[in-house]
């Protein structure tokens, strides 16, 4: 174990995959934020200079170069920027990336790891403050990891790099900075196996990526007053670990989603409409969601730190389904 | 770069063409039957394009292509009865049946993922391309795209991106719209383009180009071979841009067979052209053209195309009854290939 | 009264919309989609030859266009064709229109009328059958207005064109034949205001778009087994008519909602979380979603066919519901 | 289009000039002491360019901008007070508060929305000139982008759709990336393209285009001039090409004072000049540049001057003030404009 920010777990698996695979290539500008932590990033243009591009910016055309690339059999971890960034190549991802294993009947292989930053950061305003998740979890054909901290980074990443299937990283853009435990050695966190970060017999509480900070300092304030909060991170959105969800529903009863994708049809609604569906007689309340209000972010301060979940807003969710049933 | 194709090649290249031509025509045959019920695009009228371009390929390279990609697959050596069944949806496709007409696509002859999104595979060609530049070796790729597509931003995006890259990527822009109605005449929406000539796009990314008739067949392959060496050794991207005539029958939304079956004997008996269509049988039928371009030159007689012809007529047909006698695949498959 | 097919109903208001207003304008290809009443445009064609635009084959430029015409006080209808022709623009959708009142502090007005057509057509294989509504349901500041009817089709793009807001009018690219009594004379029909298709006492049937006639099919199917479903049709997912749902679940406890939009993260998600959440007590049984599976759409018809609710489906989770509680 | 502008005009030119590089200077010191956290974009080194062509406009023009806004607003006439509330997202703001930095933007004066996304602001700019062009009356549109918009895709496809529809717009690309480090230096991406001339493109639609030197604000504002008449008189859209050298404390990702508070003696003495930056204080500060020709002409005394900026850094000073004495919008006034 080393410490070792999250910034740095994704500079080290990137080290290691480069190393692995000489074919393998990164493109993207500012892959590790615009934080501090960005020149953490020079190391692999050092060691790498000649397989670290620097595009244009053309958001459409190099996503859509990543794909073509891996229909080849050449892997590309390609960084779009912030999630308003990937809305220019929606069409790329949505269009040629997503179904083009599926069109061809299983022939074609497209095995491209996306990699984007999403979330409110700071003064981010309307254009960059995006956690697109839930508009790509409704579009199949693309595995989805979120990591919630260096060693889940480093994990995920490198089982992104070693998919057949496109691939979809979503860091925190706040989190780069984020310091954890972080094995020394090569090892991959599977897709689709949630991780309970702390048990709890009253609530589950679903949290992911910086989120999942947030629903821990809820849990604790909570224990304090004697609710016990079950904490999972589901780590990915696709493939979804049902299982560990509706295991620990059963054992709780109650179910609350913290996430900062935007309430209508957001990340927590899906898991609400999965629990409602095929959980409902586990349930003894409500399922709350703590989401991102729909609304755009404004660029005023206290207007901008009202739109993220935080331990206050979760820990009155969780209030509200403990005086329930 | 010199070519000459022998007469025997000659022959080969012609039947290709007119296999294309029946292959098309037996299609929309197919469609009228309810056979299936998608929206098409046929490839009559281009087959000079596809054909001459695929020649100049090695093995080794690699395909692009868009909605009116049929004939580049048949270009390419495919099967007619697995490209047919896929067009049906049948489980025998090419793709088993789930790409159908807009993403046809044979990956063991190198075609990448076929996209029906104009503009996508341009982006998707030069991530081949780039692939092919990593690896070791000179294989190229080849974009075949309509003109339409050069008013999609990412096709830019793209091109710029190629040359800075300098990829090996020979962009071939079918330009079909000559004389096309698009939508202002209730046709087909082709080419709303402010730019005179379609080459100064690429040009302007310092892309070399080449402006070539896209219904001679043996000017087409002179050019594409030459694109084809610039990007094998690595000089980086080129665009061709061969222009074509739009058939009558692409000029609606969806196909009619405008100008018949084509009637090969027009090759050889300008008695039997006449009618609305006079100047596409005589002038911009790629087909008739090399016909009668190979009978001129005695490479082929009269008796030996219409044998020619015949035979092609019996693949089709049995292409036809191969794809129609294919089962498809059942609704409870449907959730395989979403993942690898 | 009379007769009219909803490609007729399109034709019929925006004729309204363009006499009514000089500087109205309509831009885009296919209109009226690909079927046999793609030809009944030409009317407009002929009367409003000089502000009916056939754009290039640009959707992110033309749908940037008319939103910068609506921020100096024109309005255009832009029709952006199928659902995955919506992808290029996504960045002039997401990014440039849907915050650009919120960013000016409400300073800039944008009443664009966006438009196009969603859903598995036939044979539109994995990029011609998108159903993107939930994507947009996830972008807060635009309304969204999705016709169930001819008669819905003219009294909403009425509303939309009305709204001082970015409004996309969703049509399902199979339902322009399709035929309904439609009011001669001018109407609008409110936005955020569900339309009771159908009464039931037993479960509450929720769906919109093509579905709705697929939903009171299964209604009918059901009636003669003795359960009455009750068809509610939102009409606008954007405002959401919250309270007739609230009040349907209340009078029956049991929900299905059937929609043709993907299952995860899609609208039937979004509408079982909303209940789950603030009508929990209501109900009696699960939630369940009759929705599209989560694969890209196949070519093969069968396989096509099996991508969207139909009355048997439909009818099936009702008797599931029914069976609960 | 001739033009001359009296003494008076042009010191009140070199005023505004002034006005900006103040403002962006005192903003620097607003972000250092944490008054605002977003990441934000100086317009110190293209005040020339900006005020010149804000000066070729009427009043009934609209303007469309983007990330590197404030420039543009400042030279409208925007107060600089409002402006920098705006920034640091005060409820007196422009905005309310609610755009920032990269949504600063003033509809009073013709502004349509900012936006931040690149190349976002083309295809909206076209929107104010098709509206504009069917309207009565002769206004045009101004969008001002820099020259990383050329390689994001629906700037094309603008241009493309400006030309066709014959649209009254000026684009104004501000070039500043001459000696920029971009990414590959660690510095601010941009600039990646493949085009050696800019105008190229543009060119390729046939719109009319024409180079100037960014940093003098007579010969933009001469090149100006001509294109507004040009969209005015309903010629269709122009395309002008303003170049500057890129600020020092703009090559990396976050600005820096790089080349301190402007020491506006550097007009007149000379000898004040030296270090690493005498190349920027001699020759490419569009400010100095305007300050020591009016001095040169006579059309200012070096007091003048002095008194010029003292009452300029007043009321930056006055308008920081306000900024920070201005409240919040509440964050339970969140849910407000989302909708109108
Ligand atoms: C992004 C996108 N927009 C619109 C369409 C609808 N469409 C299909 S083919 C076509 C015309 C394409 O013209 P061109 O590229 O010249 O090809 P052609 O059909 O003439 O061979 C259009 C607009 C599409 N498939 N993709
Ligand atoms: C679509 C998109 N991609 C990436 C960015 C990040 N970004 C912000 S400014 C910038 C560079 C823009 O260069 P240029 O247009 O020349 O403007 P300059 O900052 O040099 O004035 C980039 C890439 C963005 N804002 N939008
Ligand atoms: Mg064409
Ligand atoms: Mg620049």
């Amino acid at each position: 174990m080393t410490r070792m920010n999250y910034a740095g777990a994704v500079v080290d698996v990137l080290r290691i995959c480069l190393r692995e695979d000489p074919r393998f290539a990164v493109m993207g500008n500012e892959i590790l934020g615009l934080g501090p932590e960005r020149v953490q990033f020079e190391a692999l243009q050092q060691e790498f200079a000649d397989r670290i591009f620097f595009p244009p910016c053309s958001e459409a055309a190099f996503t859509a170069l990543a794909a073509g690339a891996a229909m080849c059999g050449q892997r590309i971890f390609a960084h779009l920027g912030l999630g308003s960034f990937a809305y220019p190549a929606f069409s790329s991802i949505a269009n040629e990336i997503a179904g083009a294993h599926y069109a061809s009947g299983g022939t074609i292989k497209l095995p491209v790891v996306l990699h984007l930053c999403h979330g409110v950061l700071m003064g981010g305003a309307s254009q960059h403050s995006e956690s697109p998740q839930a508009m790509f979890w409704n579009i199949p054909g693309i595995e989805i990891a979120l990591p919630s901290s260096a060693r889940q980074a480093k994990g995920l990443i490198r089982t992104a790099f070693r998919s057949d299937n496109p691939t979809l990283v979503i860091s925190h853009g706040m989190m780069f900075g984020a310091e954890d435990d972080v094995p020394e050695e090569d090892y991959a966190i599977p897709f689709g196996v949630a991780e309970i970060l702390r048990e709890g017999r009253d609530v589950t509480l679903v949290a992911m990526s910086r989120t999942v900070g947030t629903a821990l300092t809820a849990a604790e304030l909570l224990a304090a007053e004697g609710i016990e909060v079950e904490v999972i991170d589901p780590r990915t959105l696709v493939p979804f670990d049902r299982r560990s969800l509706f295991d620990s529903v059963a054992r709780t009863g109650r179910l609350v989603v913290a996430d900062e994708t935007r309430l209508s049809c957001g990340v927590a609604s899906e898991i609400a409409a999965m629990v409602a569906e095929e959980g409902f007689d586990l349930l003894k309340a409500p399922i709350i969601r703590v989401a991102r209000p729909d609304a755009p972010v404004s660029a005023s301060p206290q207007q901008e730190a009202a739109m993220v979940p935080t331990p206050q807003k979760i820990a009155a969710a969780v209030r509200r389904v403990m005086g329930h049933g | 770069m010199t070519h000459s194709w022998s007469a025997a090649h000659k022959t080969a290249v012609l039947e290709r063409m007119l296999l294309i031509r029946r292959f098309e025509e037996g299609l929309v045959r197919l469609f009228e039957q309810h056979a299936f019920m998608a929206h098409y695009h046929l490839y009559i009228g281009q087959e000079a394009t596809g054909v001459a371009v695929v020649e100049a390929l090695s093995a080794a390279d690699r395909i692009a292509t868009t909605h009116r990609c049929h004939g580049h697959v048949l270009a390419r050596g495919a099967d007619p009865g697995r490209a047919l069944a896929e067009i049906l949806g049948r489980s025998t496709g090419y793709c088993g049946g789930r790409g159908g007409t807009m993403h046809l696509s044979v990956p063991e002859l190198g075609f990448i993922a076929t996209s029906g999104i104009v503009g996508g595979c341009i982006g998707l060609a030069n991530g081949a391309a780039f692939a092919l530049k990593q690896a070791a070796g000179d294989a190229v790729v080849a974009a075949f795209f309509g003109d339409g597509s050069l008013e999609e931003g990412v096709s830019y995006e793209s091109m710029n991106f190629a040359a800075l890259l300098s990829l090996p990527v020979v962009y071939v822009c079918e330009n079909n719209s000559k004389g096309a109605l698009g939508s202002v005449g209730g046709g087909f929406p082709t080419s709303v383009s402010a730019v005179k000539d379609l080459t100064d796009i690429p040009r302007c990314f310092g892309i070399p180009v080449e402006t070539v008739d896209g219904r001679d067949v043996e000017q087409v392959f002179a050019a594409a071979s030459r694109a084809v060496a610039h990007a094998r050794q690595r000089k980086g991207p080129v665009f061709l841009h061969a222009v074509t005539e739009r058939w009558a029958g692409s000029q609606p939304l969806w196909p009619e067979l405008a100008t018949g079956e084509t009637d090969l004997a027009m090759a050889w008996d300008a008695s039997r052209i006449s009618g609305p269509h006079a100047a596409w049988y005589g002038q911009h039928d790629p087909v008739l053209l090399y016909a009668r371009q190979l009978l001129a030159a005695g490479v082929l007689r009269q008796d030996e195309l219409a044998a020619m012809d015949r035979s092609v007529a019996d693949r089709i047909a049995a292409a036809g009854q191969f794809a129609l006698d294919s089962p498809l695949p059942p609704a409870g498959a449907l959730l395989d290939h979403v993942f690898a």
